[in-house]
């Protein structure tokens, strides 16, 4: 297969869709958010423990293609553990990674392997809003559960 | 013209992809392509005779005008109606069924019926019922599947047992491909006194649409599924309900008299067309329809059925693949699933081999959520597509599933 | 560009008309021909990368679907928007009124209000509004016009003392040319709390428009009259206006969810633009934005002001002729009529030199009621106009009058 | 001016559309009929007396290009004095007179002068609304008032 598919679906993309770590159901939960694509149909139930201002635990559920799936699990790993201001400028990182129109390449902003994965998305800007699709909504609810830290 | 050449006529099958491929056009169930004799009509409309229509007393508006009733003669004989008056031009079927919605239940004597849709609509035939519905008290309920992708008419004609205003029914599913019995359906529906509307978007560049046969009140149908440009589109009513009907909209061309207090309107279809139309839209229907009909329905029918049972054919064999439906009567186009392997992710994977095919919910949500599926992958036929176009498709396919599996 | 030469970007102007002689079109307020580049993209749109839009993963769907979004993003910067989700497609300023009058006045809250035109509204800014008034129980009343065919300003504010839901108004009245100054209506009607509509159609392609200057909260004009397609319009909405409104239409790629049951909507502009697009008409708009833009409308209202006020001076001087309002401030087109020569027959007379100009009421039954007048006729200018097109318009209009008279 | 306005214009039309014979009201009337074309404004009232199905009298007001008001005057010179079947017969012998996809000359239909000089229209289609106008409007009345006599 050509280079443009096999750098957007690299091992990263297509091990972490497989990667079955965060999916499931919480017991308690502080936040259930529903990430939800309304042209594609994917769809993911994110649930969360926020305590004292610290991401305790996340869990999702739902179904997507193999990047919006691949891009939750990542968002999963990272976060856990995290307070809010670095919640958000995880995402704010996330978010230009995948952003065609940034400034900056994608190596400039992480060095991270997993999330540089997803800057092949930049080339294909139909599928950015598979990538983002839960960190969109995941900054959405942030920044209102937490506007003192957000700059928008 | 011969259906073995007439990939020629499409200007935009003479060009590569950027992937640097052939472009392999399987999306024409969401839009089709434009032959050039449509494209050139419009170039020489703007070129040669352009004005605004509604009689002014000068050259070039007199051949517009003259040019647009002319259409409007040639969708009449099109689809058979009696009379051009029954002729109205919209932007599309979307706007057609949300005009006719919108006027038709304007008065208290519709409260307490129902409206019976099915569950294989696209939204554009559900959600503008569904809201008149609940605007004007009326129940919506839709007719359920069968397992095989067909629609339950026994249970349809228990639906009918209940005062019924108005039955609107696609003809052609655009996600199952299952072709409906709209003549017994609307038949039925007329038994009972309901006004019946037939969804011919999928239909009408696959068998053309006769309204006489198909027995329907109304009737919509979009320019650009039928070789046509975009923008444009008809509504068919028969003539004295459309006289009857409140116009779908206010403005200019439809109207008697007007002061400041009041108003009052012309017939159909002049009542119904308010404003400055989509004129270079409606002469490219017109020529969009004088190419369906050289080529022929029987032609164009028997070349995508053969195409259709070769993919179905084909698709039998692969592992892990479900078709939606297994209807008898099926127009030119196929949904699957594959297990572990996403719609989407297919269509960017057959992308890079210049393939386009439709993945998502096709605008049919009550469809996908009953087969319990959050999308599916479609591939649909158009005049263009050839046993090249089907091969191609297969071998990709038969690539992601070694890439993704 | 050089508008001396720019008539040559104007193929319909090659050609001679029927009677032998050249085109000499002079009714542009009714629709502008189209420059060759507005053609082009037609062309190149359907020759070379058609699809339809809304987030298909293939090629051309996603390069249709980026025009599209960059089109938007152009008649933002055109208008002034403060975001391109401000910006909803619709198939010219028919529809967007008609589509928001029908959307607004959607609870009781507005009951006793009253809407506000004025007495030179074009009948599409007029009986939408009309209908829904009645529809929902607000008073529609008109800001009465001077002799000297400007709005009476005094009378407008002692208007504004009742309850106002809505004040909608035409920019530039399409038979007296009058500029309305809408900068100071729409400031008086948000002083007390109206929501404001400006009808931009002759506005746009004059002197552009700035909805920052205007200070309205919607806005609408068409493509037609801008050099660009039909079947293309443009309804701008503050966006958190745009967001409240109920969907102006239901389909495909304005929904969130749909069962049988209920539906939810996204947020504008996708929430008010149902099925298909007219997206070559999207495209066109693009390039006849750019054309205007290119020319400057500094250089097009100075040459049509000129022309204009050429015209009026050699108008001044004909007996028996009578010219519609006597305001400072004019678009660039005159009305008139001549006693005992009626438009129509003039208007017959002068086609016979290739020459149009439009005879009737041109949409405007009150205004030509409060003239006393059954028809006047109208004449207009656009950017390919020139000199010699006044100068065999007046030798025409001479001959006529030995004919008739 | 050229040949074609010439003879859409001939001096039967100037000439009668000038013609104030029938222009004004009778003392007392039993038929009014408007006849209004929306699109262009022109709109003549029409006042008629029947009497034992013959049209005793008619007088109009109204305005409207020279070709509508020479055609109301002539469909008043010519409809004076029939019964109710010869008022038909005019109207459909005019009709088809002004009508461009007739089957027949006009001179195959009449020798009238008057009736002839409306003949023109068919090559004005946009024009022909205006020499019917009045016409049409009695035709749609009268086959109202005398349906025996109609054979639509
Ligand atoms: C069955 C059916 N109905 C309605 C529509 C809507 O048509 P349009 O988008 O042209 O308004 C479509 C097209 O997607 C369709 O397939
Ligand atoms: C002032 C005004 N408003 C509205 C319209 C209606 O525009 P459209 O026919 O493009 O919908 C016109 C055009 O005739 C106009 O001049």
């Amino acid at each position: 297969m050509n280079d443009r598919l096999k750098s957007l679906y690299q091992t990263v993309i297509l091990t972490k869709a497989k990667d079955k770590k965060f999916v499931g159901q919480l017991e308690s939960y502080t936040h259930s958010i529903t990430a939800y694509n309304p042209l594609c149909g994917d769809k993911y139930e994110l649930q969360i423990i926020v305590e004292d201002d610290v991401v305790k635990s996340l869990k999702y559920n739902g179904s997507g293609c193999s990047i919006s799936k691949a891009s939750t699990t990542v968002l999963c790993e990272k976060l856990e553990g995290c307070n809010a201001q670095q919640v958000l400028s995880g995402i704010a990182e996330f978010m230009e990674i995948v952003d065609s129109d940034a400034s900056r390449n994608a190596e400039e902003i992480t060095k991270n392997e997993e999330l540089l994965a997803f800057a092949a998305a930049r080339e294909f800007p139909e599928r950015k809003s598979c990538a983002d699709l839960s960190w969109k909504e995941l900054q959405k609810q942030f920044n209102q559960l937490f506007p003192y830290h957000s700059k928008e | 013209m011969n259906i073995k050449s007439i990939k020629s006529e499409f200007p935009i099958f003479r060009q590569k992809t950027p992937a640097g491929t052939d472009l392999i056009y399987l999306d024409s169930a969401s839009s089709t392509q434009k032959p050039q004799s449509v494209i050139d009509s419009i170039t020489e409309f703007y070129s040669s005779h352009y004005a605004n229509t509604g009689r002014a007393s000068y050259w070039p508006a007199t051949e517009s005008t003259r040019q647009v009733e002319q259409v409007r003669k040639n969708v009449q004989q099109f689809i058979g109606a009696k009379s051009e008056t029954e002729v109205v031009f919209t932007s599309g079927t979307t706007d057609s069924i949300n005009k006719l919605a919108n006027s038709i239940f304007n008065s208290d004597l519709w409260k307490g019926r129902q409206i019976i849709v099915s569950e294989m609509e696209h939204h554009a035939n559900l959600v503008p019922w569904q809201i008149e519905a609940e605007r004007h008290g009326l129940n919506l309920v839709a007719i359920p599947l069968l397992d095989s992708g067909e629609l339950d008419l026994v249970a349809y004609k228990e639906l009918l047992e209940k005062p019924t205003a108005l039955v609107a029914i696609t003809a052609i599913s655009n996600v199952l491909g299952t072709i409906n019995d709209v003549n017994k359906i609307c038949r039925l529906a007329k038994a009972v006194g309901a006004i019946t509307f037939v969804d011919a978007a999928q239909l009408a560049p696959y068998a053309g649409v006769n309204v006489e046969y198909l027995c329907c009140d109304f009737l919509s149908f979009s320019g650009h599924k039928l070789y046509g440009p975009t923008g444009i589109g008809v509504l068919y009513g028969k003539q004295d309900l459309l006289n009857q009907l409140p116009p779908f909209a206010f403005g200019g061309g439809m109207i008697t008299e007007v002061d400041i207090e009041g108003s009052s309107f012309r017939d159909s279809p002049f009542r119904h067309e308010a404003g400055t139309l989509n004129i270079a839209g409606i002469i490219g229907l017109g020529a969009a329809i004088d190419f369906v009909e050289e080529v022929g329905f029987e032609t164009i029918q028997s070349h995508e059925d053969e195409l259709t049972i070769d993919l179905l054919n084909r698709l039998a064999d692969i592992e892990g693949l479900k078709i939606l439906g297994e209807q008898d009567r099926r127009g030119p186009l196929i949904s699957f699933t594959i297990d572990g392997l996403h719609p989407h992710d297919l269509s960017t994977y057959l992308n890079e081999s210049g393939i386009c095919v439709r993945a998502g919910h096709h605008c049919a949500q009550p469809l996908m959520k009953k087969y319990q599926i959050p999308a599916s992958t479609r591939v649909s036929f158009g005049v263009y597509n050839d046993m090249n176009d089907v091969e191609q498709f297969i071998k990709a396919l038969k690539g992601a599933y070694e890439f993704f599996l």
